[in-house]
């Protein structure tokens, strides 16, 4: 009997898979979600360093495929920005992340009341990766002349304000993994990094944070979550903490019953092979 | 002639590199021996390709969706192997391709194949097929209507991976993959009866052809990851004793 | 002729991939401007090998459409579908309006679902390979465990995960990977080497 | 309305995707296929204003050079001319060696010279030393010309510490992918069917 376990129906695993990861997001179950101290400090590091009028950029580096991780990351950590009154300047090196500024800066505007152009610019996307960032670096003001939604940059206040990119306090990079904006802005006097990444590419980011060269840095899901918890605005990530925790139970649990399946497979064929 | 700077360790390598390599393989082209560990990995694609024959099911083939880089290099010689054993047997190759540029040279391998089994009336263009950006439903779906007996992942994979491996093990496919990505070398490793890891991909050249230009590329390799790992033992020793000569040596 | 039918290629390999490996090396401004700009061309020579690959696809999709192929019907939907985002991209760039809307609803959700079809692969192979077989596996078994077990709810109830789970990425995990990459390293220097100076052109073909 | 068609269709698309799951069907042969056309259609308007921008434009300004790559981009078309199928190899050529030279450049440096200097640790704590002596057994598991019985236990060391890379690995991006699971169903959910957070 428990020899089926060894070859189950995948579609079964699946079924059951699907109900542990959906049923929490409909009715949450409200897990115990522990903060972690990386997230913490990475909090504090905004909190503490952010005034009132403070210049900060915001990289909306993902494209779809990465939003189910970031998007809330976005969400949590742009709206704490906002609330701590600075002023915010959008930037976007990756080709799909322009949705997501559009998107953002609607939600700024909306819960924050920030005026378009006064506090809060969204520039459009530049080409280049590495190259772009560093012309940020080298000439701020000559590498963009349109805004995202192709005005002329110079018919808004707050652009006319900002000399260089050594006006701003932090650079806050919600991105897929790649250490490629991080070298050219790290040449930046006095500017403040922060990152924001999905769960697959910690590993590449991880040295950086240790070795002081980021202020802040959290990762994936549970990253964008715990920070949730802390600004005290429950969003899309916290709500799906709960799944991740129930989906990982579930993982373990057939783990388990594949390999109780394994080994009485493997005895029964001993018992058989003894017999003949 | 102006050199920059920090580059001096940097072009110490290629020049010795290049130099072992020119030494190695003419050792070899004199009659020198030549010993490489056995790859299982080799062995399990003809495996692959008998039973797909016996079974009247064709092989998948791809490179995953990464970038043109040096992987594709090892790919082609390892797509060359395959598709001069579907040659050999009449065994139908499926090639799923995620890059343009890698198009035509998947191509050359093939016809090269083909032509050199004397088969060129069987070489099939419809065969390789470039998905662009929508590489893994059309993979999988290929998958599983020509039921495949085979399947090989190797090159630059992503989270690709995974989809070709559990996909083609629903068809109890012999599965090969091969990567040197890190991130996904835990996943041909779940899923794969055999696997090439780094730089076993690109060792693999030698086992299939040892011709001197392969023997003393990999013998050179060797070499040289020999002269890394004790300039790592002996800096680790001298970091310890408070030295970090080595390691600053190294970044000048 | 015969000369140029087969040198010809190996030639620009070697010449180009020169021009880019000394500029590394030397600290000549120029020459380092030009190398980047060779780069460049790369994106210009993927966008005509793109023609040809959809070419093949047209072709491939074409053929089973005029031969009443049981997947006729499949394959129209495929060329419906490239000639509507042909026609609107080239009518009004991806900027336009119409664009940003396939975009948003058939591009999106088909890359972001795509992507998450992973989840339940990743299941099955949990499911399947990490049976206990061998020492390896059972090594292998429980880091991934382990790795589950060090966030949310789990960190919760067994406060010292995250402790353990931190220490098995940081020295293990990164032990490992980091040889994977170096033993990498001179690999594919080597392969470089050999089709840079023409010693290894299978890519090229052979014969006519 | 736009919008409302709009995630009715995505709707379609994601389900019909995730069906596959169950068994391969035409459903999903349809959005696979819907996929591959929109895809390659995508591709080929930015290819398009990619070598608009970076080569025609500039070629007919007055940079003459920028007629070079459009020149190796037409040669690659010759390959639907059986007999000449060799003039496409110079661009394909180009393509090769440019990519071999990069690779050539970043791997020494990125890959063997910085990893092996940042092995060099001061073998004071016991976790430096497990790092040294783990990463040192494992690179020796790619020594293909090296076969001596002594080795034995040092690359047998060395692979298992790949393993329990590999596991780790797997069970941190077990984390990602149900991210991107939940992700979806939340558009399925809430955006599609309009449900709310609490059984509403």
């Amino acid at each position: 009997m428990l020899e089926k376990l060894n070859n189950a129906d995948i579609r079964i695993l699946y079924v059951l898979m699907v109900i542990a990861a959906t049923f929490p997001l409909l009715w949450p179950i409200g897990l115990p979600l522990p903060i972690s101290e990386q997230v913490k400090a990475s909090y504090n590091a905004i909190e503490t360093n952010i005034k009132q009028n403070d210049l900060v950029f915001i990289g909306v580096d993902f494209e779809p495929t990465q939003e189910a991780e970031l998007w809330p990351q976005l969400l949590a950590v742009g709206r704490h920005v906002a609330s701590k009154g600075a002023r915010i300047v959008l930037v976007n090196m990756i080709a799909g992340g322009f949705r997501y500024e559009e998107r953002f800066e609607e939600v700024l505007i909306k819960q924050f009341d920030m005026k378009y152009g006064v506090n809060l610019l969204a520039l459009p996307f530049s080409a280049g990766r590495e190259a772009a960032f560093q012309s940020i670096v080298a000439d701020f003001k000559g590498l963009y002349k349109v805004d995202l939604h192709g005005k002329t940059l110079t018919g808004f206040p707050l652009w006319n304000e900002i000399k260089s990119s050594k006006d701003f306090k932090m650079y806050v990079q919600i991105a897929d993994a790649p250490d490629w904006w991080l070298r050219p802005m790290s040449q930046v006097k006095g500017l403040l990094l922060w990152n924001g990444t999905v769960a697959s590419g910690a590993s590449t980011m991880a040295p950086l944070y240790q070795s002081g060269q980021m202020c802040g840095f959290i990762i994936g899901m549970s990253g964008g979550a715990e920070y949730e918890v802390l600004t005290k605005r429950p969003g899309p990530a916290a709500a799906a903490m709960d799944a991740q925790s129930m989906g990982h139970a579930l993982i373990i649990l057939f783990v388990i019953l594949g390999n109780v399946g394994y080994q009485m497979t493997r005895r029964n064929e001993a018992k058989a092979k003894k017999a003949r | 002639m102006a050199l920059n700077k920090n580059v001096y360790f940097h072009l110490f390598v290629l020049v010795a590199f290049v130099a072992t390599f020119y030494y190695t393989a003419s050792r070899f082209r004199q009659g020198g021996k030549f010993s490489i560990r056995k790859l299982d990995a080799i062995a399990k694609m003809e495996e692959a390709v008998g039973r797909a024959t016996e079974m009247g099911r064709p092989i998948h083939w791809s490179y995953g969706m990464g970038a043109f880089d040096a992987q594709y290099f090892a790919a082609f010689t390892l797509l060359e192997y395959a598709a001069s054993l579907c040659a050999k047997y009449d065994t139908q190759m499926i090639v799923s391709i995620a890059l343009p540029e890698v198009v035509p040279m998947t191509e050359e391998v093939i016809r090269k194949a083909y032509t050199d089994a004397g088969k060129i009336d069987k070489y099939r263009p419809d065969d390789i097929r470039f998905w662009g950006g929508s590489h893994n439903p059309a993979m999988i779906g290929t998958i599983s209507r020509e039921q495949v007996a085979g399947n090989f992942m190797i090159g630059s994979l992503f989270h690709e991976s995974i989809l070709g491996i559990e996909a083609a093990a629903r068809y109890n496919a012999i599965q090969v993959g091969g990567t040197a990505n890190t991130h996904q070398l835990p996943f041909i490793a779940a899923g794969c009866d055999a696997i090439f890891i780094g730089a076993e991909m690109f060792a693999a050249a030698a086992h299939l052809q040892p011709n001197p230009v392969r023997v003393g590329s990999v013998s050179a390799e060797d070499w040289l990851t020999r002269f890394m790992i004790v300039l790592m033992a002996v800096g680790a020793v001298m970091a310890t004793f408070g030295n970090s000569a080595l390691a600053n040596l190294m970044k000048r | 002729m015969i000369f140029i039918k087969s040198k010809l290629p190996v030639v620009v390999t070697f010449v180009a991939a020169f021009i880019i490996v000394a500029q590394y090396y030397l600290d000549i401004p120029a020459w380092k401007s030009f190398a980047a700009e060779l780069l460049r061309w790369n994106v210009v020579l993927a966008a005509f090998a793109l023609a040809l690959g959809i070419g093949g696809i047209v072709r491939l999709h074409w053929g089973r459409i005029s031969r009443r192929d049981p997947s006729a019907p499949y394959s129209a939907i495929c060329l419906l579908s490239l000639a509507v985002f042909l026609v609107v991209g080239f009518a009004q760039t991806t900027r336009g309006k119409t664009y940003q809307w396939l975009w948003d609803y058939i591009l999106l959700p088909v890359q972001a679902t795509s992507y998450a079809t992973t989840f339940f692969f990743i299941t099955s192979a949990a499911y399947r390979a990490f049976r206990i077989k061998n020492s390896y596996a059972v090594v292998l078994m429980v880091s991934a465990i382990l790795m589950m077990l060090r966030v949310g709810f789990f960190a919760s109830v067994m406060p010292f995960t995250p402790k353990v789970a931190a220490w098995v990425w940081d020295i293990p995990t990164t032990a490992g990977m980091r040889a994977v990459t170096i033993g990498a390293a001179l690999s594919l220097v080597g392969s470089s080497f050999r089709v840079i100076v023409g010693l290894e052109r299978g890519h090229l073909g052979g014969g006519e | 309305m736009n919008e409302t068609i709009g995630i009715w269709i995505g709707a379609f698309l994601t389900l019909g995707l995730f069906s596959w799951m169950y068994k391969e069907n035409a459903w999903f042969r349809i959005v696979e296929n819907v996929f591959v056309g929109a895809s390659l259609g995508h591709l080929a308007v930015t290819g398009y204003q990619n070598v608009m921008d970076i080569a025609w434009k500039p070629a007919i300004t007055g940079k003459y050079i920028m007629w070079l790559p459009l020149i190796g981009g037409f040669m690659l078309f010759s390959r639907w001319f059986k007999k000449y199928t060799w003039i496409s190899r110079v661009p394909m050529g180009f393509l090769v060696g440019t990519t071999a030279a990069v690779v050539m450049n970043g791997a020494i440096k990125a890959q063997l010279i910085e990893q092996a200097a940042a092995t060099m640790m001061k073998l004071t704590s016991i976790n430096n030393i497990i790092f040294v002596v783990l990463t040192i057994a494992a690179t020796t598991y790619f020594l293909f010309t090296l076969q001596s019985k002594q080795t034995g236990p040092i690359v047998n060391l060395g692979k298992y510490a790949m393993m329990i890379a590999f596991g780790a690995t797997f069970g941190q991006t077990v984390m990602s992918r149900i991210s991107l699971f939940t992700g979806r169903m939340q558009f399925l959910l809430f955006q599609w069917l309009k449900l709310t957070p609490g059984g509403g």
